[in-house]
């Protein structure tokens, strides 16, 4: 019995590994790859060909095995990472089935369809690990540190940042990040954990073949992590134990027929879509990777309702803007054009963002303001014109490299993280910025009144919520330059004034402000200076006053009233 | 033929758009509904058209509650030309029409007769209609999403800024298009717009929509005071 | 639903382990004797998987209904390998270490292979009675009742370079299986002075071989030698055929499924296997061969027989080590008596099968040619004294 | 050189038979944008069923294809039914659709591994015979699979000139403009499932005629056929039928170039870069329906 529940063990083990590698790549990175079973075959065949050819003790052969495999995984993630979610579940399943055919035809490195036999258990100390509890403890062992390994990169920023980016790659590069990198990552790490877990089943059962890495064994993992809960290590643990004992009780079933041996894919698939259709988190739904500290003497349930998010949003005008140590860079905007196909979405504009005051872009719908927010910020190339902050040419950098030179950006509307906390929006938003980052989150929420809802996720949150933490989040980064995309929309008069205020105290702390409105009486209020966009051009510039007063401005943003129209 | 009491409708989460708006357009009219982006316009037309449930308020249409999805709206009687390039960039022009019309039509004479009368109203799209709408320019293209909505010979025509990024040449046609499809068919149309063209002038009722109330209501000659709309909005 | 889990995951564990408690050691009456089986009761050789299981039951049945062997009652645990290494050391921790089995039947080469260890680690004694790879022999605790790749293969060159083949075509499966009898095949056709053309090969769920199958016409072999499983094989001729290849189809191990999937395509196939024969004189062979016809309707394979000789041979084993005072249920004791008498009664075709000293075996094999529908023997080659 | 054009003959018979799967995943895979891997099933399922009445409950051959074909397609439109509509109705992700598909597939091989064993179930009321046309033979199999592009045909007619036709293509070109027309969304999706599963019953007879039925046949034929339709581009399912011929031949010639156990890799190698670097398939806009 012991050795039977050893055997399971092992397996437990090796699929927790897999399992574990999938939610990291899957479930945190939000890359949908069903080829996990690739890296466990490369993994394998790795451990074999060290162990029988070079004769290589533990722990080379792990070792061995992880290289080869995050290798392998970096080549995929270099041609696939950048594609559409839906495309990399086809681009993986098709590297999938060209890995099958490799494993069952190199002969030289894979011993074909005959497998590699006679692979040794590992020696710890010079002793093998030759018995079954052995192996099981040795597994055991070797599971909880990779496992716990995992944890710790699921709790780190690191692990932040890849569920940030799982959201909302562009915000999370607005943000400072390198999304495109964090997701490489979180990919070869994931392949290096199947890599292991393809060394230990390699040595536990002494003999490969390729009939262990197909697509179905990369189907059963997905279903591991899907029943176990995306996002959630722990829920994955349970996971790879519930399925690994599952088909083990299968032998209550009379082996009499080829019958018994199809119920287990009957179960897997009935598992796999009950739990997608009626239990779409699993048994453990994602949970943040920090939590506030309790607030002394309050209890957030208390908080709850004493004050709605529109008295908040007025409150949001008397919070703390620090003020700027440093004097802020001119953002200096010379001749960019962009063009989408024939049409000439910003056509030679030029213009300087100064720093204490607020610059704000106005022009009808389709003129161009939100394109050369775009083209500021990294978001879009420019065809023609450069962009400097400060004596820094940014035209040609990537939108985190302009982010980590000082600048935030907020989006249309609102746009934020709904799957993290409210706590974690901020913390991701600051962790480009340094240390005593969760003290900082949480400061910055206390100030913003969100305090009460930390731990909150931030898509649960209402919406003049969310902007408020929409506006945290600048607030916490203290960057010198600011730009604010329509952030009165959908709001009322009194918070819109509250936001007036507010984007009035941070220019006056010395930063740089940009804003675009469509709400014009916003921006007659906290502009210092007022630029006109209309088809792309830049059609006027001036103090609030004087664009109210120029007619031709009122033209083209009513039309030409009463006068007759020409082509 | 619609009736707007107290509407109020939004994106849920606290995010509410409209505030108790109140409106009517009568068989045969044409209103016009300015106001800038996000003054709630679009939101309003969604509303009307059943892709957005409101919160509080009647909508009635030809003195019955509106009811029903979006599909079920066109069938009553009432069709929406949403903002945008709103085609099928794949389909030739010709076959635009034929899914427009055939969503409420099956007999193929009177599509013909439909197609013939709405290419009569829009003699650009004559030429074109072999080829792929995808490849027109913008202002054909917003042509044909108005004759395709025209297609399911609708009683109520709601229209989101039809005249946006068209040369003033084109919003002409376009108004004169509608004109002549009103006079003749008799349908009330809604339109939203944010620019000013003087065929809008048209119009026999204008409101202004602002930060998602309707502020002034009156007739088209508000439209020729550039300077008082500024100061409105 | 956090804390569901934890009395799930104890819940099951405690099912897993009570459903199978350890063995009562002081029982009244008759005592039951339990030993294991891995046959492939799904995957592409699940139907072959069948036919090994008719014959493990009717042998348990014989001994049995006899009242047992020495007051010890045979019971089966089968298990299904699903004919891939992982299902084989699956399948074998299971019956090692949960039915604590001295004494396990196997089929397939890789199930084997990864089998053996596991059985030499824990003193269980390995009996193959389907795998032919040649990498079998010599390993401890592993014996077999089989024809090996060479001597199995042998005669099916010799049969067709004494056909006036010449040229040959190889079209084999991507496994041990095929791989190791494709080149003990070509071993002895060139040697024999013939010539290989052609050699293709697919993956074990493939039901397409057109274009293999085109490349081997265009070769224009004399004849077409073929490893395959199951319905498998049937497939192959069957598509052979209307490609229009017009080679003499030879191969190891033919099957019911090669017939009945086959249908016309099959006829004239010629397959070599360990000899059955009906006409037989030896009484237990006759009535073995009796009774399968009884029950079948059918007279039974190489693949019905291996297992119920192996029964019969565990049944001499345990007799054996009873009689010299040993514990059957000791895989050690097993072995003991085997080494002692490594010899069985050929319930296929009469007489004796001697086990050699490579754990191999050594008995008579023949040749069947596929006419109207049924296999029927053209020739039957006695092993070299 | 006979061999070249008998393996060229045999994989444009081949491919015309993906093709035709191809456009029966097309043409759900185009309008839905479900990445229906349950098709699989449903194909199975269609080829067992005219196994059962024809073959072992002696129905006459049309007959019980003329059985299978409204059953295929009321089992692929129960799917979207069942299954698809109320993840779309709770918004669920990309990814819950793929699971769902993949569970069902999987349920479905092992209810057909239960009912009708894994291994092969030959049609014997098509025999499977040789045809000559000078040095190169082909089979009577491989002969009717010309006979896709007959449906293949039947589809773009549908396509262009029906009703249902137009607004499959509508909503697979702008599923909001589509709403805003007035197109029932929901409904146009249940007719792209009744005719795509349809469609899947001749394919697979041609499949079974040749290849014999097993449990793993739906696997086997939509990965094929996926990747067609991905390598085409999303453009029209004439785009994919194309993209399935192609890989037909390249499919049946590479093995003059490379040892048999290597096809599978070329093929799927080939989806893989197609998907790397040409990812809106490699037809760019050429085809429309």
């Amino acid at each position: 019995m012991i050795n039977y529940l050893s055997q399971i063990l092992v397996f437990v083990a090796i699929f927790l590994l897999l399992a574990t590698s999938l939610n990291l790549v899957l479930g945190f990175g939000g890359v949908f790859s069903i080829m996990q079973a690739v890296f466990y075959g490369v993994g394998a065949y790795a451990a074999a060909n060290l162990v029988v050819n070079l004769h290589a003790p533990f722990p080379l052969d792990l070792l061995g095995a992880m290289l080869v495999t995050m290798a392998l995984g970096a080549f995929v993630a270099a041609l696939l990472l950048r594609l559409r979610g839906e495309l990399v579940i086809i681009g993986t399943l098709a590297l999938q089935l060209v890995f099958s055919t490799i494993f069952r035809n190199w002969n030289a490195v894979t011993g074909g369809s005959y497998g590699i036999f006679g692979i040794a258990r590992p020696a710890l100390f010079g002793v093998p690990v030759s018995s079954l509890t052995g192996f099981a403890a040795f597994a055991a062992v070797i599971a909880a540190i990779f496992f716990g390994l995992s944890l710790f990169v699921a709790r780190s920023p690191f692990g932040l940042a890849v569920r940030a980016q799982r959201e909302d790659a562009v915000l999370a590069g607005t943000l400072g990040h390198d999304t495109v990198r964090e997701r490489a990552a979180i990919f070869i790490i994931g392949a290096a954990l199947a890599g292991v877990a393809g060394a230990l089943y390699a040595q536990f059962i002494g003999y490969v073949d390729p009939s262990s890495f197909d697509v179905n064994q990369s189907l059963g993992i997905i279903t591991i992590v899907v029943v176990g809960g995306l996002g959630n290590l722990w829920g994955t643990l349970g996971a790879a134990v519930i399925l690994t004992f599952l088909p083990q009780l299968l032998i209550l079933l009379p082996a009499t027929s080829a019958a018994a041996a199809q119920f287990q894919l009957l179960l897997y698939g009935v598992i796999l879509v009950a739990v997608v259709r009626f239990w779409p988190n699993g048994i453990l739904p994602e949970q943040p990777s920090i939590r506030s500290a309790p607030a002394r003497g309050v209890r957030p349930a208390l908080l709850g309702g004493m004050e709605d998010g529109k008295a908040l949003l007025e409150r949001l005008a008397a919070v703390t803007v620090r003020t700027l140590p440093t004097t802020a860079p001119i953002v200096r905007v010379e001749g960019v054009s962009k063009a989408f196909g024939g049409l000439r979405a910003v056509d030679d504009v030029s213009l300087a963002i100064e720093p204490g005051r607020v610059t704000a872009l106005i022009g009808p719908n389709g003129a161009g303001k939100t394109t050369l927010f775009n083209l500021i910020c990294g978001l879009l190339r420019s065809d023609s014109g450069r962009v400097f902050f400060g004596s820094q040419e940014t035209t040609r950098l990537q939108p985190f490299e302009i982010a980590r030179l000082g600048v935030t950006r907020t989006f249309q509307d609102v746009r934020i993280f709904p799957k993290l906390t409210a706590l974690e929006n901020v913390v991701f938003a600051l962790s480009s910025a340094g240390a005593h980052v969760a003290e900082r989150a949480g400061a910055v929420l206390a100030d913003v009144g969100l305090q009460p809802h930390a731990d909150r996720l931030a898509g649960s949150l209402s919406y003049a919520e969310q902007k408020i933490l929409m506006m945290g989040l600048v607030l916490a980064r203290e960057d010198p330059v600011v730009f604010l995309d329509e952030i009165a929309a959908g709001l009322d008069h009194a918070s819109v004034r509250a936001l007036g205020v507010l984007v009035r105290r941070i220019a006056a702390s010395g930063r740089a402000v940009c804003v675009v409105e469509h709400n014009l009486s916003f921006v007659w209020d906290v502009a210092d200076i007022v630029y006109v966009l209309d088809d792309g051009r830049l059609i006027a510039n001036g103090v609030p006053a004087d664009i109210q007063a120029n007619t031709n401005v009122i033209e083209i943003y009513f039309g030409r009233g009463g006068a007759p129209g020409h082509a | 033929m619609l009736e707007l009491r107290g509407v109020e409708a939004g994106y849920g989460r606290g995010k509410t758009v409209l505030f108790g708006i109140d409106l009517s357009v009568a068989a045969g009219e044409l209103a016009l509904l300015m106001g800038h982006n996000g003054a709630g316009k679009t939101t309003l037309l969604r509303t009307v058209f059943g892709e957005i449930i409101p919160t509080a308020g009647t909508i009635a249409f030809r003195g019955e509650p509106l009811r029903g999805n979006s599909s079920e709206r066109v069938r009553a009687g009432i069709s929406y030309t949403a903002g945008g390039r709103a085609v099928f960039a794949g389909l030739t022009v010709n076959e635009n029409l034929a899914v427009a019309a055939s969503v409420v039509e099956t007999n193929k004479q009177k599509i013909a007769d439909r197609r013939a009368f709405v290419l009569d109203a829009f003699p650009g799209l004559q030429r074109c209609l072999d080829q792929v709408a995808g490849s027109m320019s913008g202002g054909q293209q917003r042509m044909l999403a108005v004759s395709m909505a025209v297609m399911q010979e609708p009683q109520l025509l709601l229209l989101d800024e039809p005249s946006l990024g068209l040369s003033p040449l084109y919003v002409e046609r376009l108004y004169q298009s509608i004109a002549d499809i009103r006079g003749r068919l008799g349908l009330a149309v809604l339109v939203v717009e944010q620019t000013i063209n003087p065929s809008m002038l048209a119009a026999d009722h204008v409101a202004i929509l602002r930060m998602g109330e309707v502020v002034v209501r009156g007739g088209p000659e508000m439209l020729a005071d550039s300077e008082r709309l500024w100061s409105m909005l | 639903m956090r804390l569901s889990v934890i009395p799930l995951i104890a819940a099951f564990a405690l099912v897993a382990g009570n459903v199978h408690p350890l063995p009562l050691q002081a029982q009244t009456g008759p005592k039951t004797f339990t030993f294991g089986a891995m046959f492939p009761l799904s995957g592409p050789a699940a139907e072959i998987g069948e036919e090994f299981k008719r014959g493990l039951d009717m042998a348990i049945d014989d001994v049995n209904s006899k009242g047992g062997i020495d007051g010890w009652q045979l019971k089966s645990v089968v298990v299904d390998h699903k004919g891939t290494a992982l299902g084989g050391a699956q399948a074998m921790n299971q019956l090692v270490n949960l039915d604590k089995v001295p004494f396990v039947l196997t089929t397939f080469t890789g199930v084997a292979l990864t089998a053996q260890p596991i059985a030499a680690q824990n003193s269980v004694l390995l009996m193959n009675v389907g795998g032919t790879s040649n990498n079998l022999l010599g390993k401890p605790w592993l014996y077999n009742d089989q024809v090996m790749g060479d001597p199995l293969n042998q005669p099916l060159a010799q049969y067709s370079y004494d056909n006036r083949a010449r040229t040959a075509a190889l079209l084999t499966s991507e496994d041990a299986y095929g791989k190791d009898d494709g080149i003990a095949f070509t071993t002895a056709f060139t040697k024999l002075g013939g010539k290989i053309v052609a050699s293709e090969t697919f993956p074990l769920t493939t039901t397409d071989f057109t274009a293999q199958l085109t490349k081997i016409r265009a070769s224009n072999p004399d004849v077409l030698y073929i490893v395959a499983v199951g319905d498998t094989q049937g497939l192959l001729v069957k598509q052979a055929r209307a490609l229009d290849v017009k080679a003499n189809i030879v191969g190891p191990l033919p099957t019911t499924g090669l017939i009945t999937v086959g249908g016309r395509a099959a006829e004239g196939f010629v397959g070599s296997g360990i000899a059955v024969d009906p006409t037989t004189k030896d009484p237990a062979a006759k009535a073995f061969l009796a009774a399968f016809k009884a029950k079948y309707n059918t007279v039974p394979e190489w693949d019905a027989g291996t297992p119920y000789e192996a029964v019969h041979f565990l049944a001499s084993l345990i007799h054996e080590t009873v009689r010299s005072g040993g514990d059957p249920r000791s895989g050690a004791a097993l072995l003991k008596a085997l080494e002692a008498h490594p010899v069985f009664q050929n319930y296929l075709s009469g007489g004796q099968v001697h086990l050699l000293s490579d754990h191999g075996s050594v008995r008579a094999l023949q040749l069947q040619q596929v006419k109207d529908g049924k296999y029927v023997t053209i020739k039957v080659v006695q092993p070299p004294k | 050189m006979t061999i070249l054009l008998t393996l060229l003959l045999l994989g444009l018979t081949v491919g015309s038979m993906y093709a035709l799967f191809a456009v029966s995943f097309g043409l759900i895979y185009n309008v839905t944008h479900i990445f229906h891997f349950a098709h699989g099933a449903v194909i199975s399922a269609g080829g067992y069923l005219v196994y059962v009445l024809v073959q072992l409950l002696g129905w006459p051959v049309w007959l019980g294809i003329a059985a299978a074909i409204p059953f295929a397609a009321l089992l692929g439109a129960a799917i979207e039914l069942f299954f698809y509509r109320p993840l779309r109705r709770r918004n669920a992700p990309h990814v819950a659709f793929f699971l769902t598909s993949v569970g069902i597939l999987t349920v479905a091989e092992g209810l057909f591994g239960v009912i009708f064993g894994p291994g092969v179930l030959s049609l014997k009321f098509l025999p499977l015979a040789a045809i000559h046309i000078g040095d190169v033979s082909v089979t009577t199999a491989n002969l009717s699979m010309l006979s896709a592009w007959v449906f293949i045909a039947l589809v773009v007619v549908f396509l262009l000139a029906t009703r249902s036709g137009r607004f499959m293509r509508a909503v697979a070109d702008t599923p909001e403009v589509a709403k805003s027309t007035g197109i029932d969304l929901e409904g146009t999706y249940i007719w792209s499932f009744l005719l795509g599963s349809a469609l899947t019953v001749p394919a697979m007879l041609m499949y079974a005629w040749y290849q014999g039925l097993t449990p793993a046949a739906g696997l086997s034929t939509i990965l094929i056929s996926s990747a067609a339709v991905i390598i085409g581009g999303r453009t029209g399912v004439l785009a994919g039928a194309i993209a399935a011929l192609g890989l037909g031949i390249l499919q049946a010639v590479a093995i003059v170039f490379l040892p048999s156990g290597w096809q599978d890799a070329v093929v799927f190698s080939v989806l893989f870069f197609v998907i790397a670097l040409r990812p809106n398939g490699v037809f760019g806009l050429a085809f429309r329906w």
